[in-house]
């Protein structure tokens, strides 16, 4: 009785979430959304190599990201934005994937400096991995260490980019 | 004061036999030339006349002659005089065997850079604390990259 | 039935307390009874990549390791190569290498610092040194043409000479710095929280510090008056005044000490290096008078100056040479080993944060692991730097 | 435990200094996509190209240190081309170009969506870096420096 009872409340429930999400994919409300998550990107404070230094200074009072809601944060699961500070070393490559997985949907990458890109100064050297080799990587910022500026423009290219097409994205939530 | 000469001197009087060459480089440079059993030997006279930390421990691959080159430069900090000079500690040993006595129980600060030329230069340091892998990943399985015939990718400048 | 007793804990890589690197922990109930630093997640190969490159293209190459202080760095490389070249810098060369160099270690300084301060707690003195860096980061931005990878120093001179009016605003840097530095005694120095978090913390001792070699401002809290700038005098350091700050306590607020007080030393520097400054030729006059006359013209007028084709294919002598400097974190070393090709044989760079790791496994056991993030903070380790 | 006299001095001197900067004027936020810094003519940022000043010496292309800068063949000539993905901005290429064919432009505040955008080929290359947009005219100031304040900045 009781079994066929939270059955039916499960199956409702899924229901429920189905409509919810069907809603919240139509125009007005997915617009809000989309505006919601663009001024709310969280990085991970996950620094890979020495372009942290660059954005650090972008996160910091003269360049001040956190004006575009950008606000580097501790753990992983809080977070929606992964940032690629520079070179991607075979080690860190799987440090990053993880900290990706552990990211949860809607999720952005963003690669920045040379070396993540296309290799910079190290493209040829052994240890290197290319950041679009094992992420999507929405926007990339060039530069060896790119300035903050190119820094702040990359996330409101990030922001245009959700609001323009954030729907589709999320294939994974229906 | 010393002179770079006079202390040449006084290190070849206090090595004597131990070590078959020694030359001095200006401005600040000497070069102690070892056989590599008596490497030990010697990196304790040198701790013993004040030469107290290493600043250097490079190995360099010489494929035509089948040898790696293992130089320790060693300085000190506590000796004004002493500090001024750099010492070139250079052992040869054989490629197909490069096997040497760890100097860390007499320079402790050569650990890291001990275990770092293990990593990417394949020497075996025996006695040494800890000789595993540092700087590259734990599964690397190739030869060791600074190698001569570890080859990286070059590029002309045609597109 | 002991080893049930410790526990071990991973910090890293992805940890605002670790930066760059893991670390492996033994814990004893909340005491580390073993420290293990894992590095190699910035390994990027310098050493291996110079070996296909030519002389000129590694000037970029060793600034990238260590982003926070390329000055120096790069310093280190270009003496060694002239030494192998045989070429020296004309003495106003000389004195804008220091002026760099100097400029760079005080925003050094101040990214130590800033990093330290959020790494316990204190996001004030993060953005204030984030803050007052930028005016540093704008006057060698001025001078070279960048904020930070600033690859001025070529072999025989210096690329760029100071433009107008910097005298100027270097020294309203100075006089804004100058009074800025007291209120980070009041907020942050001697700020009873950061002193209690602070003080006899993560000791070395003078006679461990020499045998373990950790170099740079570490190795003068322990009280080690050894200073590459006074020891041998590079640039034009012999013509300048200046004190070596040493203290005695070995512990990591005596590191921020000395950092801190060797911000007022460097800017005390920089202050003689602009007076002092002889006019002429900033690079080696073998190498201006291959420049194309019509661009030196115009490089006397403007200050950039050209370089000349036969940068490519510098060809040192046969042979070796080693060069120390005193960076911002400690003594770098560099060793070139040249077989007479446009390449060199085998390149060798040890930089100070590599010779700093080891403090971190002798000096962390026994202290909490709250400890972590204030020693690792005090000891300004920059993990690309000691992974090359 | 009672904290000693100095130590509540020491106290309320940082909660005092803290207080201080509530009112001291010294913002230095540089507010950028409405502020824009004028950087100075030396600024290494991208680099415009003249193919009519080219002389095809290859100079460039052989001292670039990451291999950025690449000799396409266009029609008998061999001209520059730049990789954006690997160009580190030492400015080498432009310091060794012997009829400055290359130049410096203040240009450094660009991002892209894919990878293939930033591949320049000589002709592309020879129009100059792309601008940045900016939805509304920015304005633009330049960087002084000022003994009370550290930064200021100033119209132009």
């Amino acid at each position: 009785m009781v079994f066929s009872i939270t059955r039916s409340l499960k199956s409702f429930g899924k229901f429920l979430r189905r409509i919810l999400i069907r809603i919240i994919e139509k125009r007005p409300i997915r617009d809000i959304r989309d505006w919601g998550i663009s001024y709310s990107l969280w990085p991970a404070h996950f620094t890979t190599a020495c372009c942290g230094a660059e954005f650090a200074a972008a996160s910091a009072p003269r360049f001040d990201a956190e004006r575009f809601g950008f606000l580097p944060f501790t753990s992983a699961r809080q977070c929606n934005v992964v940032f690629i500070e520079g070179t991607l070393s075979r080690k860190m490559a799987k440090a990053a994937r993880m900290v990706f997985e552990q990211m949860p949907e809607p999720k952005f990458v963003i690669a920045m400096g040379a070396c993540p890109i296309d290799g910079g100064i190290f493209w040829n050297s052994y240890n290197i991995v290319l950041a679009h080799n094992i992420l999507p990587v929405d926007v990339y910022i060039p530069g060896c260490p790119p300035r903050p500026e190119a820094v702040a423009r990359s996330i409101m290219m990030l922001q245009d980019k959700i609001k323009k097409m954030g729907g589709a994205k999320y294939d994974e939530l229906k | 004061m010393m002179s770079l000469n006079e202390l040449k001197e006084m290190i070849e009087k206090e090595l004597g036999a131990l070590a078959f060459k020694v030359d001095s480089e200006a401005p600040n440079l000497i070069i102690i030339n070892v056989e590599a059993p008596n490497l030990f030997e010697v990196a304790f006279k040198l701790n013993h006349m004040g030469f107290d930390h290493v600043k250097v421990v490079t190995g360099t691959d010489y494929p035509i002659e089948k040898k790696i080159e293992l130089v320790y430069h060693v300085s000190s900090y506590t000796n004004i005089d002493l500090a001024k000079v750099i010492i070139a500690l250079k052992i040869r040993l054989d490629k197909s065997n490069p096997k040497v006595k760890s100097l860390v129980k007499i320079w402790p600060s050569a650990e890291y850079l001990e275990r770092e030329t293990y990593d990417l230069v394949g020497i075996i340091f025996e006695d040494h604390p800890k000789l595993e892998r540092l700087l590259l990943p734990s599964d690397w399985d190739q030869i060791p990259p600074l190698w001569k015939d570890f080859k990286i990718k070059t590029e002309g400048i045609d597109a | 039935m002991s080893e049930d007793k410790f526990m071990q804990v991973l910090i890293g890589p992805q940890h605002p307390g670790s930066g760059h690197m893991r670390f492996i922990v033994k814990m004893d109930g909340d005491i580390i009874s073993e420290f293990e630093p894992d590095i190699g997640y910035v390994h990027r190969a310098v050493e291996k990549i110079a070996e296909s490159k030519r002389y000129i293209q590694i000037v970029p190459l060793v600034e990238r390791p260590i982003l926070a202080d390329t000055a120096n760095i790069n310093l280190g490389y270009i003496l060694a190569l002239e030494r192998l070249l045989g070429i020296d810098a004309p003495p106003r060369a000389q004195y804008l290498r220091t002026l760099l160099a100097e400029i760079n270690r005080i925003h050094s300084h101040l990214y130590g610092l800033g990093i330290h301060g959020i790494m316990i707690g204190s996001s004030t003195i993060f953005m204030w040194c984030f803050a007052d860096r930028e005016i540093w980061i704008e006057l060698a931005q001025e001078l070279t043409g960048a904020r930070i990878t600033y690859s001025y120093m070529i072999p025989g001179g210096v690329r760029r000479d100071l433009p107008n009016g910097f005298n100027e605003k270097l020294s309203k840097a100075i006089a804004y710095m100058e009074e800025r530095l007291k209120d980070y005694e009041k907020i942050f120095i001697n700020n009873p929280v950061v002193t209690a978090r602070l003080i006899d913390v993560g000791i070395i001792k003078k006679d461990d510090a020499i045998k373990l070699g950790i170099v740079g401002p570490n190795l003068r809290a322990s009280g080690v008056a050894y200073d590459v700038r006074k020891i041998e005098p590079y640039c034009a350091y012999p013509e300048i005044d200046f004190d070596i700050i040493v203290r005695k306590e070995g512990d990591a607020y005596s590191r921020v000490l000395v950092r801190f007080e060797e911000i007022k030393q460097s800017m005390k520097i920089v202050k003689q290096v602009v007076e002092k400054i002889p006019s002429g030729p900033i690079i080696n006059e073998s190498y201006l008078k291959l420049i194309p006359p019509k661009l030196r013209e115009k490089a006397e007028q403007t200050g950039i100056w050209k370089m000349p084709a036969i940068f490519i294919n510098l060809k040192p002598r046969k042979g070796e040479a080693i060069s120390r400097v005193e960076a911002g974190r400690g003594e770098v070393t560099h060793y070139i080993v040249s077989d007479g090709s446009p390449n060199p044989y085998r390149f060798r760079v040890v930089t100070p944060s590599f010779r700093n790791l080891i403090a971190f496994k002798y000096t962390m056991p026994g202290h909490r692991l709250a400890d972590i993030p204030a020693i690792y903070g005090s000891l300004d380790y920059f993990p690309p730097s000691a992974d090359r | 435990m009672i904290p000693k006299p100095s130590t509540i001095k020491r106290h309320l001197e940082a909660i005092i200094t803290g207080l201080k900067y509530i009112f001291v004027k010294n913002r230095l936020t540089l507010r950028y996509p409405e502020m824009v810094q004028l950087l100075s003519e030396n600024y290494r940022g991208m680099i415009k190209y003249y193919m009519d000043r080219c002389i095809s010496c290859t100079l460039c292309a052989r001292i670039c240190p990451a291999d950025a800068i690449k000799m396409y063949t266009v029609g008998e000539n061999k001209l520059p081309g730049i990789n954006y993905m690997r160009c580190i901005f030492c400015g080498f290429c432009v310091d060794i170009c012997p009829k400055e064919a290359l130049e410096f432009t203040n240009i450094h505040d660009l991002a892209y969506y894919t990878r293939e955008e930033q591949i320049q080929k000589p002709i592309e290359f020879s129009k100059g870096p792309p601008k940045p947009i900016f939805k509304k005219e920015p304005m633009k100031i330049v960087v002084k420096l000022d003994k009370s304040r550290g930064l200021k900045y100033e119209r132009t």
